[in-house]
């Protein structure tokens, strides 16, 4: 009941929220905010958040938390390059999920059989994934080697053989592409719908398909399944699940190496989409997809839409630098519609009490509308720089909204010990 | 049941010379122990005596140095509690094992999960658990979430998880611990029908009358060691007593009435807002004087919490407190600290200690601001240690010495190192929940003796207890908190337990006596 | 990490053993960029001079990379020259300071900077005009344009990436005053993450793609690659930077799209610096190596703007005639 | 105390053994990498032949490690009370431009001058720092997350003002972009004089040992003073073992994340201080940067402890100083992150081993005293 309830709630936002950024799309002139190459870059750059993002949850909804998502992801990097160039994609597949894997198993023995703070394991990760990375490199690719022959650089892997497959929706994004054309008529919200989807369905990256199955797969594994419950009691209650014959050690092991060879997914991702391994390419997307996991309170869905709001409004700042302003916009309706549902609740039942706080908010609601509405109009382009940290200060301002309402597993970064219970 | 029956039975659980040893710490040594099928066995003995560790060595969660278990006359080795589980055995452990943001069902399942094409089968299990319950009369309902349950509650989550697995050996470890006497009551009921359907109960407890009514035999532990297997028809509970510490019983009893009219704090109108229409806390109003020790007593969850978090200042809450005359409701706990007011907090572990940093530094805590701890920006340590070496020598805490980490200790020595450390710096009110729970009798006695000196040199206790026979016997006045009110102001010199439990559970409805 | 840039020159690296090189007592130290040896860039366009001096002029060598930080620029080139190096070259702008300063406390040593200029006496600066390239591929990019829409994509806003945009600028614009031009760079300044992004490469080409550009020049070091998949995916062009990325590139399908590429002989640099060393030069110049010198220039490989040449050499021409100055800054 | 002792001994033992392993790990690297670890181990200990390139390498090995014990101590105080201060990174960048424009708009006598440059990386980097604590107390915002995105902002806003308000001078052809030069008399005085009086040629300015070192010794022991002696020193470690207690204890949890995040922060903001007073004079786009992770590392190596911090500092820039010397060797220096990303490992596995066994000691010699290991004779 409550879940079917919950759904419809999610699916009202999600429409809501197109209403919004067409009307917004009309009153500015920004094509971009719908356009489906906005969505695909979106979907392009929120892919790799997403995986690591899925490495965190299932690392932490086991009890460890994993900082170490960085480390692991540039092993995955590493790794798929390294096989991709010789045997094909699917062995870069396979390798960089190894070496993702590789570094979670190390993260599992340090958390989990020495007990050591997951905090400080994960950073030693992150200091050794570079490094060990960079070591192979400067051993494997230098000069004189076969590999430096195929293109290798101490930076560079040669670039992976064989094609990946990029399918699209038939007819719709594709051949006739019936939503191109819809797109590029600019009607309000058909053509935004239009542009969505088409983002979202044409020419697809085969993994980026297997990214977006792995969301609803995780839930099914970690919700609905009893090794699912199994995992979960180990970040909520281990001590609990040990009195059940629960093998915690074990579940937070397969978790975190699940976890990293996750993280390694995001790495292949990254390669698959440059062709080929670049040192530092992962560029701190590993910090980034644990943010999207807190974000998405510890719940696949929600990391889903942490890592597509950052994916979203990193891939409209790469398209148009002028774009990003209507942020303003977008902020100034979002408030707008915060006062209105104030009002209409204030005037339907009258709660006495919390008046005057409640006042104060919407009148600093509505002077921030009016802020932001200034803003609009009068700026025309951010400095590049402020431009850049578009999807951080968007992250950090909707975590200040919400992050009242998160809650992670109990037992998140507990040192667990078999037999003794603190 | 007659002795020829027993002899004809194979014995259910046979502990033969089980040694454990821990650092530095013989738990058990040489247990033997024989229970009979279909019959409820009580393991007594002081605090430490080792009674969990043998339940777990039991339950398969710690192994033995020594000795052999038999269990249905085969005998067995456990690695982990599954190994147990395998063979009929279940446990309810002293603290809950449960996860708080799982639903009932997913608790009792977890483990034992019903599979369907690979998934959880909730279905199935749903209807397994009601008719669980149903047989048994434990009433729970499967999808709420164990957060928003009561301690009664929970209980029955966890035989049932017990159950579920299909146990027919069930051990609970001081089960009746947090439950009011109509809920134990209640327990008893459902212990006395599993032992009709041929299920033995091995069962662990303080309260000794309970243990009378309820065991069909007992164990005696003592330092680690069984001293003795009593019939519960032969000794009466001060006997049994007597076998556990080899000492005399000491009672809770107030002497004479040291009141006077000065009214040390005022609590009125305090109101606590829950989440949605629910208070925590509904107008709750009381005063208590110089040399009053006010109880509270109530079934775990009824607002006791609030009200002493409320008191201490550490949850927000609506209304006036008053200390010795003046408004306080609006200050910080430090504050509230510094102008006198003392603190045993309910869960030592969580709220009372340090444990991982020395006795000194433990006696510092909460005094940080005040003399000796204090000097100036400074934590004065030499002064300090002074201090914690006095509480040690008053309070008899067995420790090594003062820079003797925190957790070295057992919960006992530790319980009186924090009674010693609130009673320092002159306290004009004490908050004292639960000072003595889990703490074994000796340590009890000398915990009530120092309560009462206190309250007789004009100090105003709010003693909050699950524990009704400490209630009734420190108190001067008591008060009934039921859903976050009020109920019933009693006179403890003619109220029984019994109906205490009454009061405290709702069955009798709130009237203001006295 | 400084340059835009992929590899390096032209020539061949000689593995030519050094016994049969001849003889001396030249020992040139080297330190590199972050990134360090073996980035088929900018630093690896270094070693080739350096190698070159190596076989041809019988130096010994000793490069030397900095570590991930970048941190200890200074302590290499002190390294090298209490080892007895003599000259030190600093490869990018950011061993300025660190090279200025190490000038100071080794007076007797010659030291060489590239891309930064110096007036300390015994430094040589070695500049490139990477403006007047940038202009050579703008002209290119303007007058093949059919559609007079062209797109430009920075790695990071440095000012020396400004520098090709600059460039870039003033060359399509002569050409076609009216010309759209989009410019995006990925990171800002002072994070080098810019030149190792080829997805964001990637997404800012296309959206110029899709706006309708023809060509897109890219000065973003390994990020160009998302750019040339942009151009492939969009069947346009694009044009590479720093060394022939026609050669350099191996995937076939790449190497199609990119039109030319704007070269920057950092070799040609290091290994006349070392030759006029030896022969006696000392420092407190500069040395622009621009397009009189062929420093920069435009790679013809792929014979795809061999039907503009006239129209290149003309400008080539007007540059080095001193009839048109390029603007370094946008 | 007896009992002290014992455990400092068995830290010790297990951090020894761990260098020792992680070593060992690494030669088996530099073995397939084909090198001789032999080479490489004296190749870290090879300071160089002349007397020049000795104190050189003592110098360049001290600098390293100053700011990296100032980054292990900013991010320490906020370890200790479990409060994961990730935005060290971003906080020293800001507090370092800021301090160094601030420098550079004036001119007064060397200690006023460098003093109210100190003073003003303190405070901006203790204000960054107050953002994510006030997130925290006021809104329950994760500092993790949100230190990590005011990472970003940081590198961003740093690399804005250095460009646009910030921007000094620049010669012709230069293009690093800096700040404006700092007057000499915010130059911090260097300790040169140090070498002559061991003996050793000393450095010149610029390659010599930075005199912002006296600052991280007395910074270090302030620090130490203030959590191991001071009340709030006591909070802050109250709140770390057991914050539900110091809450009851009458601390302010959110008072205390506020001064301990605060204070983290001002600490970071001294991070980049050493490198601009001691050698560049500006802030540029060359500033030394991840020093606020590396400070990670370093502080959970040092167990918090300042003194702990001071040595991790040691041994983590004593690797990297051998970065050039490994190079000389023909051995990839990268070997140097991968031993401290392993001793890192190791040393907290071996803390973690040690800490178990001396508490197992503790509490046996607790019981042996009490008399408590004898069971009782029983007569049934
Ligand atoms: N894991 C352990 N490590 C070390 N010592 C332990 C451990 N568990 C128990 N002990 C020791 O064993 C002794 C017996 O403990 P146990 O918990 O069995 O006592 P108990 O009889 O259940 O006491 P209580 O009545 O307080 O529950 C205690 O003195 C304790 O010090
Ligand atoms: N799991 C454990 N690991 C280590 N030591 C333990 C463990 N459990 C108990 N102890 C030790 O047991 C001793 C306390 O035992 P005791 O049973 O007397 O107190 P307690 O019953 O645990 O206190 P409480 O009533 O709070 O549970 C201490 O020395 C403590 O360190
Ligand atoms: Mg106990
Ligand atoms: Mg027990």
């Amino acid at each position: 009941m409550t879940r079917v309830r919950k759904y419809h709630l999610a699916l009202i936002g999600v429409a809501a929220l197109i209403l919004v950024m067409s009307l917004v799309r009309v009153v500015s002139g920004e094509t971009d905010i719908t356009s489906s190459g906005t969505f695909a870059a979106a979907l392009l750059l929120a892919v790799p958040i997403g995986l690591a993002g899925l490495g965190g949850l299932w690392a932490e909804r086991a009890g460890v938390v994993n900082i170490g998502l960085e480390g692991m992801m540039v092993l995955g990097t590493w790794f798929a390059g390294w096989a991709g160039y010789q045997w094909g994609p699917v062995a870069a597949l396979a390798a960089g999920l190894i070496g993702g894997a590789l570094g979670g198993l190390l993260h599992a023995i340090a958390t989990v059989t020495f007990g050591v703070d997951h905090i400080i394991s994960g950073v030693a990760i992150n200091l050794l994934g570079p490094g060990i990375t960079r070591f192979l490199s400067e051993v494997l690719y230098k000069e004189g080697t076969p590999a430096a022959e195929a293109g290798a650089g101490i930076t560079t892997s040669p670039a992976i053989t064989g094609q990946t497959w990029t399918p699209s929706l038939p007819v719709f994004s594709d051949g006739p592409d019936l939503l191109g054309k819809l797109e590029s008529t600019h009607w309000f919200l058909l053509s935004d719908v239009a542009g969505i989807v088409r983002g979202l369905t044409h020419e697809i990256n085969i993994l980026v398909l297997l990214a977006v199955l792995l969301l609803p797969l995780t839930y099914f594994v970690l919700w609905r399944t009893s090794f699912g419950l199994r995992l979960r009691s180990a970040g909520e209650n281990p001590w609990a699940a040990e009195s059940l014959g629960v093998n915690v050690y074990l579940i937070k092991y397969i978790a975190v190496v699940a976890s990293g060879a996750l993280a390694g997914l995001g790495g292949v991702f990254l390669v698959f989409v440059s062709t080929k391994y670049v040192e530092g390419q992962t560029a701190g997307r590993g910090f980034i997809g644990l943010a999207a996991m807190i974000f998405g309170n510890w719940r696949p869905g929600g990391l889903a839409a942490g890592a597509a709001l950052f994916g979203y409004a990193d891939g409209l700042q790469l398209r148009s630098s002028t774009a990003v302003t209507t942020f303003f916009l977008f902020g100034a309706v979002l408030l707008l519609i915060y006062v209105g549902l104030q009002v209409r609740r204030l005037m339907t039942n009258d709660l006495a009490g919390q008046e005057t706080k409640r006042y104060t908010l919407m009148a600093a609601a509505v002077l921030g509308a009016v802020i932001l509405f200034w803003l609009w109009l009068t700026v025309d382009k951010l400095p590049n720089e402020f431009v850049f940290i578009t999807p951080h200060v968007l992250t950090l301002l909707v975590l200040l909204v919400a992050s009242q309402r998160l809650r992670m597993p109990k037992a998140d970064g507990v040192v667990y010990r078999r037999g003794e219970q603190h | 049941m007659s002795a020829d029956t027993l002899a004809t039975v194979k014995p259910a659980v046979e502990l033969e010379g089980i040694t454990k040893r821990f650092p530095g710490v013989v738990a058990n040594h040489d247990i033997r122990i024989t229970v009979q099928p279909g019959t409820v066995h009580a393991i007594v003995g002081e605090n430490g005596a080792g009674k969990s560790t043998l339940m777990k060595i039991l339950y398969g969660m710690q192994k033995p140095d020594e000795g052999t278990i038999k269990v249905n006359g085969t005998e067995v080795s456990f690695r982990t509690p599954s190994d147990a589980i395998e063979v009929g055995i279940g446990m309810v452990h002293q603290h809950f094992m449960l996860a708080d943001n799982f639903t009932v069902l997913e608790n009792i399942v977890l483990g034992a999960e019903p599979k369907r094409f690979g998934t959880l089968d909730t279905a199935a299990a749903r209807k397994r658990i009601v008719e669980l319950a149903d047989t048994h009369g434990l009433r729970v309902d499967p999808d709420k979430l164990v957060e928003d349950l009561g301690v009664g509650d929970r209980q029955r989550v966890e035989i049932l998880k017990v159950l579920y697995r299909g146990a027919r050996i069930l051990i609970l470890d001081e089960p009746t611990a947090v439950l009011v006497p109509q809920e134990v009551e209640e327990l008893f009921q459902n212990l006395r029908e599993l032992k009709a359907e041929g299920l033995t109960v091995i069962f662990i407890s303080h309260k000794l009358d309970e243990v009378l009514d309820i065991a069909d035999a007992i164990t005696v532990i003592r330092r680690g060691t069984t001293v003795a297997s009593v019939n519960p028809s032969d000794v009466t509970a001060r006997q049994l007593a007597e076998l556990m510490v080899g000492s005399e019983l000491p009672t809770p009893e107030t002497r004479e009435s040291t009141v006077t009219d000065v009214v040390t704090l005022k609590v009125a109108e305090l109101t606590m807002p829950g989440e949605g229409e629910r208070l925590l806390l509904d107008d709750v109003s009381f005063d208590i004087h110089q040399g009053e020790i006010l109880g509270i007593a109530g079934v775990e969850g009824n607002g006791q919490s609030e009200l002493i978090e409320a008191i201490m200042g550490i949850r927000p809450a609506q209304g006036r407190i008053e200390l010795a005359g003046q408004d306080i409701s609006t200050w910080s706990t430090l504050k509230r600290r510094e102008s006198g007011i003392g603190y045993i907090p309910e869960d030592r572990h969580r709220q009372g200690l340090l444990l991982e940093a020395s006795l000194w530094e433990n006696r510092v805590l909460g005094h940080q601001t005040r003399k000796p701890a204090r000097n100036g920006i400074w934590v004065d340590r030499r002064a300090s240690k002074a201090d914690t070496e006095r509480i040690v020598r008053d309070y008899d805490v067995r420790t090594p010495g003062v820079d003797t980490l925190a957790l070295a200790l057992s919960g006992g020595n530790q319980q009186k190192l924090i009674v010693g450390r609130e009673m320092s710096g002159d306290p004009a009110f004490l908050i004292a929940a639960h000072p003595t729970r889990g703490v074994d009798v000796g340590a009890q006695a000398a915990i009530w003796d120092h309560l009462r000196n206190a309250r007789a040199a004009g100090l105003a206790v709010l003693l909050i207890s699950a524990d009704l026979d400490e209630l009734i016997g420190l108190s001067d006045t008591i008060q009934v908190i039921y859903r976050g009110r009020l109920v019933a102001a009693l006179d403890p010199s003619d109220i029984t337990p019994e109906r205490l439990g009454g009061y405290m559970t709702g069955a009798i409805a709130g009237t203001e006596e006295t | 990490g400084g340059g835009g840039g992929t590899t390096a020159a032209s020539q061949e690296p000689t593995g030519a053993a050094s016994s049969e090189a001849p003889k001396s007592d030249l020992k040139v130290g080297l330190a590199f960029d972050v990134g360090g040896r073996g980035d088929k860039s900018f630093n690896d366009s270094a070693y080739a001079g350096l190698e070159k001096a190596k076989t041809d002029l019988g130096a010994e060598i000793k490069e030397l990379s900095p570590s991930a930080d970048g941190s200890n620029r200074g302590d290499l080139l002190r390294q090298l020259a209490d080892a007895g190096y003599n000259p030190i070259i600093g490869v990018g702008f950011a061993y300025a300071e660190d090279v200025k300063k190490a000038a100071e406390e080794y007076p007797d040593i010659q030291f060489a900077i590239v891309d930064s200029a110096s007036n300390a006496p015994n430094v040589t600066g070695l500049l490139f005009a990477e403006e007047q390239g940038s202009y050579l591929a703008g002209v290119a990019a303007a007058t093949k344009a059919e559609s007079g829409h062209v797109g430009f994509v920075g790695g990071v806003e440095s000012d020396l990436i400004k520098k090709f945009e600059a460039g870039f600028v003033a060359g399509v614009k002569s050409v076609k005053a009216d010309a759209k031009i989009d410019i995006k760079y990925l990171t800002p300044d002072g994070d080098f993450s810019g030149f190792k992004a080829p997805d964001k490469g990637k997404v800012a080409a296309e959206k110029m793609y899709q706006d309708g550009a023809d060509i897109v020049y890219h000065a973003s070091g390994d990020s160009g690659l998302g750019v040339f998949q942009a151009a492939a995916a969009a069947k346009k062009k694009a044009i590479g930077v720093d060394s022939d990325q026609r050669q350099t590139v191996k995937e076939t399908d790449l190497q199609s799209v990119i039109m030319t590429s704007m070269l920057k002989r950092v070799d040609v640099g290091v290994f006349e610096f070392i030759k006029a060393f030896q022969g006696g030069a000392k420092g407190g110049t500069n040395t622009t190596y621009d397009l009189k010198v062929d420093g920069v220039g435009l790679s013809t490989t792929g014979g795809e703007i061999d039907d503009i040449k006239d129209k290149l050499d003309a400008a080539k021409k007007d540059i080095v005639d001193g009839k048109i100055t390029v603007p370094a800054k946008p | 105390m007896p009992a002290g002792l014992n455990r400092a001994l068995l830290t010790v033992a297990g951090a020894v053994v761990a260098v020792i392993l992680a070593i060992a790990i690494c030669s088996v690297a530099i073995i397939i990498a084909g090198g001789e670890p032999l080479t490489a181990l004296t190749a870290l200990f090879d300071f160089g032949e002349a007397a020049r390139a000795q104190s050189n390498s003592i110098a360049t090995f001290l600098n390293r490690a100053v700011p990296l014990f100032i980054a292990g101590l900013a991010v320490a105080v906020g370890f200790r009370m479990n409060l994961f201060n990730i935005g060290v990174e971003g906080q020293y960048r800001i507090a370092a431009i800021c301090a160094a424009y601030v420098g550079s708009t004036f001119t007064a006598p060397a200690p006023l001058q460098i003093t109210v440059i100190i003073v003003v990386a303190a405070l901006v980097g203790g204000l960054y720092a107050l953002i994510p604590a006030v997130m925290k107390v006021t809104r329950g915002v994760n500092e993790v997350i949100s230190t990590i995105m005011l990472n970003y902002i940081a590198i961003n806003l740093a690399a804005f003002l250095v460009r646009g308000p910030f921007a000094g001078q620049r010669a012709e052809g230069e293009l690093t972009v800096s700040t404006p030069k700092l007057p000499d008399s915010a130059m911090f005085p260097d300790l040169n004089f140090l070498f002559e009086g061991f003996g050793f040629l000393p450095p010149t300015r610029g390659g010599g040992l930075w005199g912002f070192l006296i600052v991280a010794i007395v910074l270090g022991v302030a620090i130490w003073v203030v959590l191991e002696r001071t009340r709030f020193g006591f909070n802050i470690k109250a709140s770390g073992l057991n914050s539900p207690a110091a809450l009851a204890s009458g601390v302010n949890p959110k008072k205390m994340v506020i001064s301990a995040m605060v204070l983290s922060g001002a600490i970071a903001g001294l991070i980049g201080l050493p490198e601009i007073l001691g050698d560049r004079g500006a802030y540029n786009s060359n500033f030394t940067a991840g020093l606020g992770f590396l400070g990670i590392a370093v502080a959970l190596l040092g167990r918090n402890k300042p003194v702990g911090i001071a040595i991790a500092a040691l041994l983590f820039a004593f690797l990297d100083r051998a970065q050039g010397a490994l190079q000389f060797a023909d051995i990839p220096p990268s070997v140097i992150t991968i031993i401290q990303g392993t001793i890192v490992l190791l040393v907290v596995v071996a803390n973690e081993v040690t800490n178990r066994i001396a508490l197992r000691l503790e509490e046996r010699r607790a019981a042996q005293q009490l008399g408590r290991n004898t069971p009782v004779e029983v007569n049934a």
